[in-house]
């Protein structure tokens, strides 16, 4: 599963986009978080406040209690700030 | 029903003449066009977008759909610039086609209202003070929640 | 602050470009465009309006400038023409500029529902069954009393 | 004092403008709707229902009880349809 990254997460993670496997149990956009943060130290303290994280699955903008089964590109990002 | 997502420069009256000229019958159009904005008090030389490209089409074709139906507009436009632009240069640009100004006007507002909270663009202002990303803003979630 | 009252007609298009370049700075730019109206089930052939151009000069100077104080815009156009059009042709556009895009939403459509109401204009339609002169809708009043 | 008509009420009369001499006792627009009404029976048909009559005195836009003493050129005209 690939995970991209914008905006100032990109920037403090240092990275746009890397490829995990989570086991089985990381179900959702909000597993995937507490995963990805259990993992890494560097990556809890990037993302801050929780609710502040967005997310997309498979470029289909989602709420955290989305599924992530079967997903190929899970992208997380700040609030969005266009227009 | 057009969404665009592009680093280009686009030219804001050409764009609003051909989307009167696809709209024969109708009556009343509206354009609006955000422009880089830099303010004597508040000066910058640059604003760089960054942009998820592919969920951007999604979200502006579902907002351009949405509301399409809901104002009955005969055509919408949008069209989204990401990467460095300078100040003056126009951003972003929404177009609405109704037989009626009212509808017109309510359905631009619509797409900027939800365009500005739910569409993968993030701003990054560069001024005398340095680079920093342009943070949400409250009043943005309280413009979208009046449609609600 | 622009107010044109002419017979001639204008390019809408090349009309914002001019609008934006001369407003460096300002954020969100609002153009209404009104095209005459030819629709399939009440088709028409030409529309020609009547005006008293002096009234039309001062009423609408003293709409824009109520408009620019109300709402605070950095700029504000009307041009609106007179004399025979036919089916697509642009008959009146208003542009406002601001530094917020509800500011010119606002502005824009106060000028224009004041400016169906209190303008001298008046409409004549010319389709297959003959000309008449379009009455005054109430809704027009309507769309005016909601700024009071 | 030229008075200036226009739209159907200028078609109706058969003329776009005319130059008038009312008396003095004829101060407000209201008052010179009623003096050319009495004056002519065809002007009193076209006009029709008085308060559908908008005027401007000097090109400035009135009501019906606005002072005309004075005034170089006052409009009467039917409800507007701009835009």
């Amino acid at each position: 599963m690939k995970i991209l990254y914008f905006a100032w997460l990109r920037e403090r993670l240092n990275r746009g986009e890397e490829e995990v496997s989570p086991p089985a149990e990381v179900a959702t956009v909000g597993n995937l978080i507490d995963w990805l943060a259990a993992r890494d130290e560097a990556f809890a303290l990037a993302v801050g406040k929780r609710a502040l994280i967005k997310a997309a699955v498979d470029a289909r903008l989602v709420n955290h209690d989305a599924p992530i089964t079967g997903a190929s590109v899970v992208a997380l990002f700040p609030p969005m700030t266009g227009g | 029903m057009t969404v665009r997502v592009e680093t280009a420069r686009f030219d804001p009256g050409a764009e609003t003449n051909a989307f009167l000229a696809a709209g024969k019958g109708a009556g009343a159009a509206v354009t609006f066009t955000g422009v880089v904005r830099s303010l004597p008090d508040d000066p910058i030389t640059a604003l760089t977008l960054e942009c998820y490209p592919e969920l951007a089409i999604n979200q502006l074709t579902a907002i351009v759909e949405q509301a399409t139906a809901r104002f009955g507009l005969l055509a919408a436009t949008v069209i989204h610039r990401y990467g460095t632009l300078l100040p003056g240069e126009p951003i972003v640009q929404v177009m609405t086609l109704s037989p009626h100004r009212e509808a017109a006007f309510r359905g631009a507002e619509f797409l900027m209202d939800y365009l500005k909270t739910d569409a993968p663009f993030w701003k990054q202002e560069t001024g005398p003070g340095g680079t920093h990303w342009v943070e949400a803003k409250a009043e943005d979630d309280v413009a979208k929640a009046r449609w609600e």
